[in-house]
């Protein structure tokens, strides 16, 4: 997994790449996140169009990134959620625990204006 | 219907968490040169990764003088992988519901769901003179 | 800071020592509460007693760790708590927000009955 | 009571987090040889150590090209602790209330707060052509 970041009216985009499937998976997602925090980048879209598939090391990288930015008054939201994770989420009941939209764009408007 | 001739491969990693890329690799090579079509490979690679995980982790407890044997065998149209650790072995049994609502926001806890939810069988065999042997299968359609 | 662990009761016991200031403290106890949480090891308490000092990142640590463990069903807990840090503690109002204990002991057995 | 001459040391450091010790270590050494008692040596070492880590991480953001410079001076019975950033600068005033309820399971966000409650000033100053200086000062029993 690779992960790149951007900004978008106050929402950091974090755009992993490639398999999310362990090893330093979790640690490099869990270090971004705990930087945002510092950083007070609380409002996160973590899009997932780049991503061939995940096990469930990247489900629980999405949970914990997601718990510890609540923890933190923050926010994680997914975006560009393909057929596979979709399924995946479905089957483990994920989907009801997160907030996914069809598009960045959609994901960032979600968090409504500027902090 | 040609029965395709049995290929068996076999990959040893020692029980470092950053060697699942190469446990991947490995798997995922194999199951190209059978000709695999796409959706199943990722399933298969989804469901081989969270055996080698568990193999490491919580088998091996990452003691790198541990090994971790994979076996990938293509008979009758019908892939098996074999995930071998040298652990203490476990009760697949006592694993808690991950769809359970109080376990939902837990990190961990739902590799062994989604093998058996991707997968066509799985199977857990204690291993003679300790470790833990689990199995998975999934049939294709052979080329 | 040198973070050893060990067990009792069914609860990890980790004690970190010296000084937690910043730097790469945060990442090593991060670490090691995502290891326990890996390994099912929900009930940890944290042994103060050889904490030289630590600023908020320390602080931060612990609030990190407890909410971590809470959110995967488990919890933290303090003990030994120095009386620089309890003065930190009640000057941040984190006293509130802590189970502290005297003693190792006390903390485990404050977890009750192994699970 | 004799004056004790004036001491002024400076230590610059790029801005990667794990300098935080090495400052540390200036810092102390310094409040040593004016013989501090070990309570106020703690106590201006964890006001320091957070103006060094907010220089690194707010100010420079961890930009390895610039550095913080840290100033320690000691003159008629004060120590005077000065820590320069070459970032953007900010508006403490705009700084959360840490005590609010809200915020009390913030892991950060005490920093400032922890430095006021424990130093007898704290100031800052925007330094010309970009930056920000924050000095804390307390007072001591000069030997
Ligand atoms: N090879 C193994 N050796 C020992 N214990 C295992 C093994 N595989 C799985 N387990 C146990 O089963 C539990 C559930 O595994 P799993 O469903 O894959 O979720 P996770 O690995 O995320 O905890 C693990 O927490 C562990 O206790
Ligand atoms: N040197 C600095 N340069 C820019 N911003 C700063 C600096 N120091 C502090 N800040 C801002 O003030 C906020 C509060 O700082 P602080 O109270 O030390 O808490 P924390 O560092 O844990 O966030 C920081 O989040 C940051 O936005």
């Amino acid at each position: 997994m690779q992960l790149t970041e951007r900004e978008e009216g106050g929402v950091a985009i974090l755009q992993p790449k490639g398999k999310i499937m362990g090893g330093p998976d979790a640690t490099i997602l869990r270090e971004k996140i705990h930087d945002l925090v510092s950083d007070k980048k609380l409002r996160v879209v973590i899009d997932l169009s780049k991503v061939d598939w995940m096990n469930s090391n990247g489900l629980g990288i999405l949970i914990s990134g997601m718990t510890t930015l609540r923890d933190n008054q923050g926010d994680l939201k997914l975006a560009n959620v393909t057929d596979k994770i979709q399924s995946l989420l479905t089957i483990t009941k994920l989907i009801t625990v997160f907030e996914a939209y069809d598009s960045v764009e959609e994901a960032v408007s979600s968090f409504g204006a500027r902090a | 219907m040609s029965q395709a001739p049995r290929d068996s491969r076999r990959l040893v990693i020692p029980s470092e968490p950053a060697r699942i890329a190469q446990a991947d690799e490995f798997i995922e090579k194999a199951l190209r040169e059978h000709d695999l079509p796409d959706g199943l490979v990722s399933d298969l690679a989804i469901a081989a990764t969270e055996l080698v995980n568990n193999a490491i982790l919580h088998g091996n407890k990452k003691d790198p003088s541990k090994s971790v044997t994979i076996l990938v065998e293509f008979s009758s149209g019908v892939v098996m992988i074999r995930v071998e650790d040298q652990g203490a072995g476990f009760d697949p049994s006592a694993v808690p519901d991950p769809l359970a609502q109080e376990n939902l926001l837990r990190e961990v806890g739902r590799g062994i769901f989604i093998v058996r939810s991707l997968m066509d069988d799985l199977t857990f065999e204690r291993v003679p003179g300790g470790g833990m042997a689990v199995v998975l299968r999934k049939s294709y359609d052979p080329a």
